[in-house]
This record gives structure tokens, C-alpha cells and sequence, in this order.
């Protein structure tokens, strides 16, 4: 990394994960960012700049929200992006704040990210509709579980994996949840409940499937100087990785992620990370289902091909496991306002380093972590690798 | 953070509250309607579904035949230089049996989704298409499907011209 | 740190409609010609695709997702800016600036003919709550804006209208115009009166177009090519989304967006230093508001300078030799991508009859639309 | 390029669609209030600055000058003056209007910011930058904590 610059986290904010919230997507990106600046000791004055993470327009009900929340996320006469990625945005967005520093450009930046599901009336689910080709898919009448669907069936065939290896993803993911404060879905169940959940589109159940929800978070993003000015506990961004696949989806093998890997392996040459089982003490992969925490665990080369689902069998998945995966409670838990909860989990990651996660801390000091979203129509991975 | 902070921002509602008017709303649909230009592949594409065939489009530099076609080969970057039919059979790729519709309403008689890896297209060229006239039970992977078109005169150019694939009974050498 | 220069630019466009490609086709003929003109491999040169695209003017959520097979860009790093092209354009100008990139492709595209309810889209973009209720054709803020401008800074409607003749024409030697014309004063003056004071003609018309460009590093682009064009500096700035709270006679986040693209670029006097400028002209009135938030005169001038045909493409301070978006088309996100290759093509001298003399210089702008107050500024050289 | 491009104007294919949904938005913390205050009282509020000391019409949750939370909120009575306005004689399908709308700024005195409106009861001609103009309240009884709660705003007397 010679000659090129370092960029700090210096401070994370959350709202409540909820199915509805009263506020708009401006207040809430407001809520969240005041959190931020509030944690890093930072006022408004001081960002440079400001980067907005957040799905598709379709959810808030607004053509070009990113213009309209700008205000909300502090963009007042400033620097502004909007940068989208389907559901690897979240984790996506404060890879753009990093380039924001590490440019030189800025030496500081607020990263922020929101969704308002709940306008979309009665269910978001028919926002989803629109993510498919107008022409070859659309008029199928298709429902946005169904690629879920489809790609689990074909993950679990592969690899001969039965529902309830997976249902512990759930068990685990919901369970860690009720540490959160801000989540909407934190429960004690058992792998029975899961199974027995009601048959959504098989293999996916109810109890597979992580909410809709309105919620933001934000990040506050500085320079190397800044930080050491502002705190003593950085946590600085030492990998970013994205990659996107073919958009023909159907022409693939949904079987294993190939694009996750390549963003892994990018973030990784970054960060100089060359063994990622042993390197990362902790881990927020992207489980808006709860197969595709393993799927991840598998495409960012945590495990084996087809491995993932034993690991967690085994417990080594768990908070005091030996590599925990979502201690926040993830998706599954916390809820899925999308961009925003991608960005949840690059906070869970920075508070886990800096070991102020409270309940949820893991133990053993850790000093490495990693977030990763997910997104599009099974395509996009974004990476991003933090260090203390 | 955690410790720290008492008071996380965020005022839940209640479905009730908005369907009962407690909250006040606005409401709004947009008006947003399109006419996408199919363009020089994929209206090829749909002209030949019409004629019940299915066309792919294919690479001389790396031998792909490729279903959807398009006019340029994504791995080489290079102009796809042909046109070749491609069968109306195929195997099941993966499956899934829903109960759910497009707007996420439930449904009694599940819908039987597939990807289906279509013969004469390069290896693991599917399209996603529902299935017919089978048994959810007795759906498995790599199961041999074909195609049951429309009528002639109710074709129209659209990935729904095909109604669903169906088992193919006999296996044919 | 490394300076970033632009190698290779495609454009296919721009048209009142192009219906026989889909955008997936239009795009992939655009991308062609640019790494032609690059002279690189997007399936190994390439190190970051930019797609700069919004939803609802394609037609399906989530507009990355149809990406990057058109472009070369299957498993590899690409992703989407939600805004014009010259947005699309800070975010590789940083990226290479990391040190982390070399080579970087840019991509912006209207199909504005695929959206038959195009107002009706912009129209979603106000305020849920404040503003969408009250109805109405969206470009209503332009007119509101329009005369507030006109009040503040006496400049006339025939200043207004003169942008038009000029910029149509100058559209007549541009291959990339869909809407060139030689018309006259009094035939901008008595077209249609759409939201007082704006005219029908003074008011751009969407066309169908993409623009593919290439970046690279300082050490990538000499060996590439030996016409580099230099970005020497971005800036960007959004005012304010509250139609309540902007400022509505001066273009706030263009000034601002300029002081940083010029603070970078090391321009202290942009009248002087600046050798041509593509200015965003969405509306006639616009082009003269942003002139003068681009410092290129004073608050209140550009009108007059416009009479006197200092804006002129042979004038001394051409603006929109390209005919802009009244003479090329509105291209939507593409809007600063149409500026960006028109002084692209002015400083390596390829700009046919429309060249103009003596540039070293050039500034794109690009601004949103309606209902946005976000402004983008470029300053491109030919010297490093 | 493509090798095959298409020449027959017969075979230039589209598809129609749409990306239409309902939506249902909440007005917000700010906003409920704000439009409850209209509904109830026929009230226009502003929320105070603390810090940057202006006063924001609407009211917002926070100051987006200086992200200071806004708590104090301030009657600034219903009458104003037009900022800037235009007349648009074109509906959004750019059909002629059969009678012409005035869409307008209205900012009040002491406050930033206003509230974009229409204005009613005169003619376009007599419209002015600088005019004062007073809300007009539809009857109570049809209010519904909406922007349109405001009939139009009309000139001072």
C-alpha cells in the first residue's frame, strides 16, 4: 500500500429496523447520520463530502431519491453521490466513500444509507416485479422469491445440503438479534419452527427469509490525519472489493457465487489478507435468506465449496465460535431495509473491532473483519475488509 | 456504540394505523409507462417464437451458442457472428414450487418455476419458464422437459408463447 | 499523485430515436468504438466500469443489473452512479487518483424513447408530501425559476431566445445533433408560451444517444495514445432537494461545483483561462444562469454577452459549440457526457467544421434537471 | 458492430410495459405536525433554527445548514409574498390547459424557505413578484392534513 493513503471509521449510527417508521427516508437518514458525527465527536461542518447508498427508487416511491434525500444525509451544498448496486449497496457504499479519501479529494467524507420499503403499498414485494427483464421475465409473472428459490434448491442439490443444515442459519441469525437494539426480528426459535414454517416457494419457508423495513445507518469516513485527531480507536478500510456477473442469470450455475469471490479476492489482494479463515476474526456476510450466509461464507473462501453448512452445525459460526459470523443478527435478524441494512453490517463490524458491541461483542480481540453484500439478479458482490 | 447509546431513532407504526387512518398519508401511482425497443437480438428472438422455434445466437471465436441470443458475445466482447434453432427441450437446471403470486398473494395451486438447460444451446444455457402437466411431487433435477407451445393463432411474439414445459414421457436416443 | 487523462471516446447518437437497437445494443456499439479508439481489451485492460443511470427513465429497478455484458464487463468491477455522466466522470477521476486503478470506463446513455410518460417520471421526483400533490407539469419550476432570474438580473427574453439561435445552429455541423435548425429570433419568440416566461422552443427536446469513454492514469494513458486530454478537475455539488429553500435566481451548486473543479485545475481567472465551455442548457435561460456561475462573466451578463455574440462558436468565448442539449438532444444521465465529448473532441482538434481555433482549455458542465439543484464541472486540457 | 443490424422498418419491435405501483407516504415527524397544525387550525408553522437562528417553512425534524435538531416551532400567520411564479399553460401530458394554473413561491415574512403553491382568484396578468398573497383554507370538514388542505393562495386586499 505504499504511496497510497489510508481511510478511517471513526463513528457509526443506526436507526430502529422497522416493517414501518413514521419518519421519511430524510429524517431517518437524518437520524442516522446525526448518530454518526454525533459517535465520532464531528459536527456537519466538518464533511467534505457525502456519499448516499440506497436500493431502488421503486421501494421509496420517489424517481431519483438519492436527490431527494440528499438533505437528510447532510448533503446541504456539498459534494454528493448516489451510488446503487442493487443489494450490494450497502456494503458498496462506503467502498465509494473510501475512494472519496483515499483520492486525496476529500478528507472527509459521510456515508449513508436508507430505505423506506413501506411506501411501497400494500407490499414492496411488487416493486420487486420490476427488477426482472421487462420482455423475457416480466410477463411471467414472476415474484422475486422465486430466484431464491431457485438458487437454493440448485445449492442444496449440489452439495446434497438438507433444509434443517440450513434452517440453523436462521436459528443462529435470529437468536444473535435479540442482543440488538435495533432490531425488528431478534427470536428464540429451533430449526422445527423453521421447517415448519409456511412453505413460501420451495425450498424457501417463511422463517428462511429476512423482512421488508424501513430503516438508515451511516458511517463518518477521514483521512489518516483526521483520524489521528479525532480518535485513538480507528478503524480503518483496508480492502474493497465488487464484481458483477453476467446478466444472464440463467445461463450460470447459481450453485456457488463466482462474482462474490472475485470481489473477495480483490479486497483481499488489497488488504494483503492471504489465508481469509485464519486472517478474519469476523464476519457479516449477506444473508437476506438464510442460505446465502453460507452461500457466502463459501464464495468469500471462509469454507470450502459446500462446507459452510457444517461449520455452522459445528458451532464455529457462533458469536463465541471460532469464526462468528453475524453476531448483529443479520439480515435475518436486524431486518432488511436493503441498502441500509448492508451498511448495519459494516457498522457491526466497526463497533465488533472496537469492541463496543456491546451484548453482541465477540471475544478474543479481534482485529479483522469483513462485511459483504449482495445483489442484483444473483450477480453483484461487494467486500469490504476493516481493520483495527 | 451500544453501551453508550440510550435511545435509537425510529417511531414504528402499526399496518392498522395507516389502513385506519390514525396516520395520515399520501398516497400517490405513478404514471410510468414504456415501450422498450426489443432491438436486432431479442426481436429475432420473439419474431421466431411466434413460429414456435427458439433461436440462439452463437460465437465463432469461442463456439457458444447462446440462448437468450444478443448480438455480441459477453465473454469475448466480440459481434456474435450466427444465428442457430435450438431445440424446444431440455433438462431442469433447479426448481422450485411456489405458492406465491407476482404481488406476493398466496396461492392454494402452487407454481411450478424451473430454469430449464435447453438442447442444442451451449452447456448450462437455461431460461427461466414454468413448468405443466406434472406432478410437484415428481419434479427432479435434471428431468428431460419440452416445451407445449400455444396454438398458432394465439402466438404472439412472447416468452409466453410457450405455456410451460412438460416431462418428456419417453426418453428419445 | 497520478493525473488522469481521457484516451478513448464511442458515441452512437444522438437522435430523436434510435428504435431498431435496444439500449443493451446501443450501448454495446457506443462501448465498441470507444476501446477502437483506445485501443485496449475491456475483457483484460479494463480495471472499473462507471454505468450512470437512473431506474425509472429505463424502465426497471436496479439498472446495473443489465450492464455489463455490453460493455466487457462480466466479472469484473462495475457499478452504477445514480446521476449524470460528468458524476460518473469525478467517481473514476477519484478511483484513478487512488492509486489503486489505472483504467477506468465511463458510460452514459439516454433511450429517453423507451419512457413514453417521461414528465410524468420527472413529476415522481418532487416531494411526495410538499410538492407532487399541487399536480401539474413538472417543468413548472423551470418557469418559476426562469422569472426569478429574469427579475434579478434584467436580462431580457431576447437574450433568452438568442441562446436558442445559436445553439441550433451551431447543432447543423454537429454528426451527434438530433436537433439542428436555423431559425430565427422571432420564431423562438413566438413559439408556444409553456410556463411563463419559457418558450416551447427554448426548452430541450429528448433524444436517444451513449457515450463510452475511457480513462486512464498518467502512466497507462501515454502509452496508449498520444492525444491524451487531461482532466485537470472535477467538482460537484448538490444545493438543496427542497424546491422551499433553494435559491432560485442563482445556480448555487454550479458556483460551487466550479469553485471546486477550478481550486483542483489551479484556474484562477476562468473568463480568461478557459478556452471553450459546454454549458448545461436544458432551458435557453439556463445556459446564461450557468454561464455565470461558472464565472465565466459576471451575475447578470451572460445575456448581454450572448447579443453580442461573444458566445458565439467563433466568438471569444464560445459556449456550446456543440449546439448542446437544445441542438444535440437531452440526453438524460447522458446530458454531461454529450458536453464531455464535445471538448474532448475540441482539444484533440477533431471536431470537423465545428472546431474551434487555438483551444487548450475546455470546461464541461453538466446540472440534473428538474427538480434538482446538483451541478457538475469539468476542466479538461490538452497539457498536462 | 453488430453484423446484423435492422434494415426493415417492419421488423423494429417494441414491448410495452409499465413500472406502476401504489404508494403510501407518511408525512413525517415534522410533516404530521406541520399538516396537523393546517388541518386543525388553520395554522402555518416554522421550526426554529437554534443555532443558525432562521426559521424553516416548512418545518423540518433538523437544520440542514448545521443538522441541528429543530424543537422549537413558530406561528407565521398565512399571509405572504410571491417569490417568483409562473404561468403553465401545459398539463403534463403538454395539453393545452383549458384554463391557465399559476404555480408560485410564497415566502413569509421572517421565515426561510415558503411554500410552493397555486394562486387563484385573479389573472395572470395581474400576478406580480413581490405581491402579497393569503392563504385560503378549504372548510375544515374537508381537510385532511395535505398540502391541497390550502385552496390556492390569493391576493392581499
Amino acid at each position: 500500500m505504499f504511496g497510497k493513503k489510508r481511510v478511517a471509521i471513526v463513528g457509526a449510527g443506526l436507526t430502529l429496523f422497522r416493517r414501518r417508521l413514521k419518519e421519511t427516508g430524510k429524517e431517518l437518514s437524518y437520524e442516522a447520520s446525526k448518530m454518526a458525527l454525533d459517535a465520532a465527536g464531528m459536527e456537519l461542518g466538518d464533511m467534505q463530502s457525502v456519499v448516499m447508498g440506497t436500493a431502488p427508487d421503486a421501494f421509496d416511491g420517489v424517481h431519483m431519491k438519492g436527490e431527494y434525500l440528499a438533505d437528510g444525509a447532510g448533503a446541504y451544498r456539498k459534494p454528493y453521490t448516489r451510488v446503487f448496486v442493487g443489494g450490494g449497496t450497502g456494503v458498496f457504499t462506503p467502498l465509494a466513500g473510501w475512494w472519496h479519501v483515499a483520492s486525496g479529494q476529500f478528507d472527509s467524507c459521510l456515508v449513508v444509507a436508507e430505505e423506506k420499503m413501506s411506501s411501497c403499498y400494500p407490499h414492496p414485494q411488487f416493486a420487486f416485479t420490476t427488477i426482472f427483464d421487462p420482455i423475457l421475465e416480466r410477463p411471467l409473472g414472476m415474484n422475486l422469491i422465486w430466484i431464491f428459490a431457485l438458487e437454493m434448491h440448485r445449492y442444496m442439490h449440489k452439495h446434497g445440503i438438507k433444509k434443517e443444515d440450513i434452517a440453523r442459519v436462521s436459528v443462529k441469525n435470529k437468536g444473535n438479534a435479540l442482543d440488538h437494539p435495533c432490531a425488528q426480528l431478534g427470536a428464540k426459535i429451533t430449526v422445527e419452527d423453521v421447517l415448519n414454517s409456511e412453505i413460501m416457494a420451495w425450498p424457501v419457508q417463511r422463517l428462511d427469509v429476512s423482512p421488508t423495513s424501513d430503516g438508515a445507518s451511516a458511517l463518518v469516513l477521514v483521512s489518516e490525519d483526521v483520524a489521528k485527531e479525532v480518535t485513538d480507536n480507528p478503524v480503518w478500510i483496508d480492502g474493497a472489493g465488487w464484481c458483477i456477473d453476467s446478466t444472464h442469470w440463467t445461463n450460470r450455475d447459481l450453485y456457488y457465487p463466482d462474482y462474490v469471490e472475485c470481489a473477495a479476492r480483490m479486497a483481499y489482494k488489497m488488504a494483503g489478507i492471504k489465508n481469509p479463515p485464519k486472517e478474519i476474526d469476523v464476519a457479516e456476510p449477506y444473508d437476506p435468506f438464510d442460505y446465502k450466509e453460507l452461500h457466502h461464507m463459501e464464495g468469500l473462501l471462509l469454507c470450502k465449496k459446500g462446507e459452510a453448512a457444517k461449520l455452522t452445525a459445528e458451532g464455529v459460526t457462533q458469536r463465541d465460535g471460532d469464526l462468528p459470523i453475524n453476531p448483529s443478527g443479520g439480515l435475518l435478524g436486524v431486518g432488511n431495509p436493503i441498502a441500509a441494512a448492508g451498511l448495519m453490517k459494516v457498522c457491526e463490524i466497526f463497533w465488533q473491532l472496537r469492541g463496543e458491541a456491546g451484548k453482541r461483542q465477540i471475544p478474543g480481540d479481534p482485529r479483522t473483519g469483513l462485511a459483504q453484500a449482495w445483489g442484483d439478479l444473483m450477480q453483484y458482490g461487494s467486500v469490504i475488509v476493516l481493520r483495527r | 456504540m451500544s453501551e453508550k447509546i440510550k435511545n435509537y431513532r425510529g417511531e414504528a407504526l402499526k399496518s392498522a394505523d395507516i389502513k385506519e387512518g390514525r396516520v395520515p398519508t399520501e398516497k400517490c401511482r405513478p404514471k410510468a409507462k414504456f415501450a422498450w425497443s426489443a432491438g436486432i437480438a431479442i426481436g429475432r428472438f420473439l419474431e421466431e417464437l411466434k413460429k414456435a422455434k427458439i433461436i440462439a445466437s452463437t460465437c465463432s471465436k469461442c463456439g457458444r451458442i447462446m440462448v437468450p441470443p444478443r448480438i455480441y458475445c459477453e465473454n469475448c466482447f466480440k459481434p456474435t457472428d450466427g444465428w442457430k434453432y435450438v431445440k424446444d427441450t431440455g433438462t431442469i437446471n433447479t426448481y422450485s414450487v411456489s405458492y406465491l403470486a407476482a404481488d406476493a398473494t398466496r396461492l392454494k395451486e402452487p407454481i411450478l418455476v424451473a430454469i430449464i438447460d435447453l438442447d442444442g444451446a451451449s452447456e448450462g444455457m437455461g431460461i427461466i419458464h414454468k413448468l405443466g402437466e406434472v406432478d410437484k411431487e415428481k419434479i427432479e433435477f435434471g428431468m428431460k422437459v419440452r416445451a407445449v407451445w400455444k396454438p398458432k393463432e394465439e402466438r404472439v411474439g412472447s416468452i409466453t408463447d410457450i405455456k410451460y414445459f412438460k416431462p418428456v414421457k419417453e426418453e428419445t436416443p | 499523485m497520478s493525473e488522469v487523462a481521457i484516451v478513448g471516446v464511442g458515441c452512437v447518437g444522438f437522435q430523436p430515436i434510435l428504435p431498431e437497437l435496444s439500449y443493451k445494443e446501443l450501448m454495446y456499439e457506443a462501448a465498441v468504438k470507444a476501446y477502437d479508439d483506445a485501443g485496449v481489451d475491456p475483457r483484460k485492460d479494463i480495471d472499473v466500469f462507471v454505468t450512470c443511470a437512473e431506474d425509472y427513465l429505463e424502465g426497471f429497478s436496479i439498472f446495473d443489473e443489465f450492464v455489463p455484458d455490453q460493455l466487457g464487463a462480466v466479472l469484473r468491477h462495475l457499478f452504477t452512479v445514480s446521476g449524470d455522466g460528468l458524476l460518473g466522470l469525478a467517481n473514476a477521476y477519484m478511483l484513478i487518483k487512488t492509486g489503486h486503478f489505472d483504467t477506468v470506463v465511463l458510460e452514459a446513455h439516454s433511450k429517453a424513447s423507451d419512457l413514453l410518460t417521461l414528465m410524468d417520471v420527472i413529476a415522481f421526483a418532487l416531494d411526495p408530501v410538499l410538492n407532487r400533490p399541487l399536480g401539474g407539469h413538472p417543468y413548472y419550476v423551470a418557469g418559476m425559476e426562469m422569472n426569478r432570474y429574469l427579475h434579478d438580473t434584467c436580462t431580457t427574453v431576447e437574450q433568452c431566445a438568442q441562446v436558442v439561435v445559436k445553439n441550433k445552429k451551431n447543432a447543423c455541423g454537429n454528426p451527434y445533433a438530433a436537433y439542428g435548425a436555423n431559425i430565427t429570433l422571432d420564431q423562438v419568440l413566438c413559439s408556444d408560451m409553456c410556463f411563463y416566461p419559457l418558450k416551447k422552443l427554448e426548452i430541450s427536446t429528448p433524444a436517444d444517444g451513449c457515450v463510452v469513454m475511457v480513462l486512464a492514469s498518467e502512466k497507462v494513458a501515454e502509452k496508449l495514445t498520444d492525444k491524451p486530454v487531461w482532466v485537470k478537475g472535477v467538482g460537484w455539488c448538490t444545493e438543496t432537494p427542497n424546491l422551499e429553500t433553494r435559491d432560485w435566481s442563482k445556480a448555487v451548486d454550479t458556483r460551487l461545483a466550479a469553485e471546486m473543479a477550478y481550486k483542483t485545475a489551479k484556474i484562477h481567472n476562468p473568463r480568461k483561462e478557459i478556452d471553450l465551455a459546454e454549458v448545461n442548457d436544458l432551458f435557453a435561460y439556463k445556459e446564461l444562469q450557468h454561464m455565470e456561475a461558472l464565472k465565466l462573466c459576471a451575475y447578470g451578463e451572460a445575456g448581454k454577452l450572448t447579443e453580442e455574440g461573444v458566445t458565439a462558436r467563433n466568438g471569444e468565448l464560445p459556449v456550446n459549440p456543440s449546439g448542446g442539449l437544445l441542438g444535440m438532444g437531452y440526453g438524460l444521465e447522458a446530458s454531461g457526457t454529450e458536453k464531455l465529448l464535445e471538448v474532448v473532441l475540441q482539444l484533440r482538434g477533431e471536431a470537423g467544421r465545428r472546431q474551434v481555433s487555438n483551444v487548450e482549455v475546455g470546461l464541461a458542465h453538466a446540472w440534473r434537471g428538474i427538480p434538482t439543484t446538483t451541478g457538475i464541472a469539468a476542466v479538461l486540457s490538452n497539457v498536462k | 458492430m453488430s453484423l446484423d443490424k435492422i434494415t426493415n422498418p417492419m421488423h423494429v419491435r417494441h414491448w410495452l410495459g409499465d413500472m406502476e405501483a401504489d404508494y403510501i407516504y407518511t408525512l413525517g415527524v415534522a410533516g404530521e405536525r406541520f399538516f396537523k397544525e393546517i388541518k386543525e387550525n388553520g395554522k402555518i408553522m416554522g421550526a426554529k433554527c437554534p443555532r443558525c437562528n432562521i426559521i424553516y417553512v416548512p418545518p423540518r425534524m433538523y437544520c440542514e445548514k448545521c443538522f441541528a435538531k429543530l424543537e422549537g416551532w413558530v406561528d407565521v400567520g398565512t399571509r405572504g409574498v410571491v417569490h417568483t411564479f409562473t404561468v403553465a399553460k401545459i398539463d403534463v401530458d403538454g395539453k393545452k390547459l383549458q384554463k391557465p394554473e399559476i404555480y408560485a413561491l410564497i415566502k413569509f415574512e421572517g421565515a426561510c424557505g415558503g411554500l410552493i403553491h397555486k394562486i387563484g382568484e385573479t389573472t395572470p396578468e395581474k400576478v406580480k413578484i413581490g405581491m402579497k398573497v393569503d392563504a385560503v383554507f378549504k372548510p375544515s370538514f374537508e381537510r385532511k392534513a395535505s398540502i391541497n388542505d390550502i385552496k390556492h393562495f390569493k391576493p392581499a386586499e
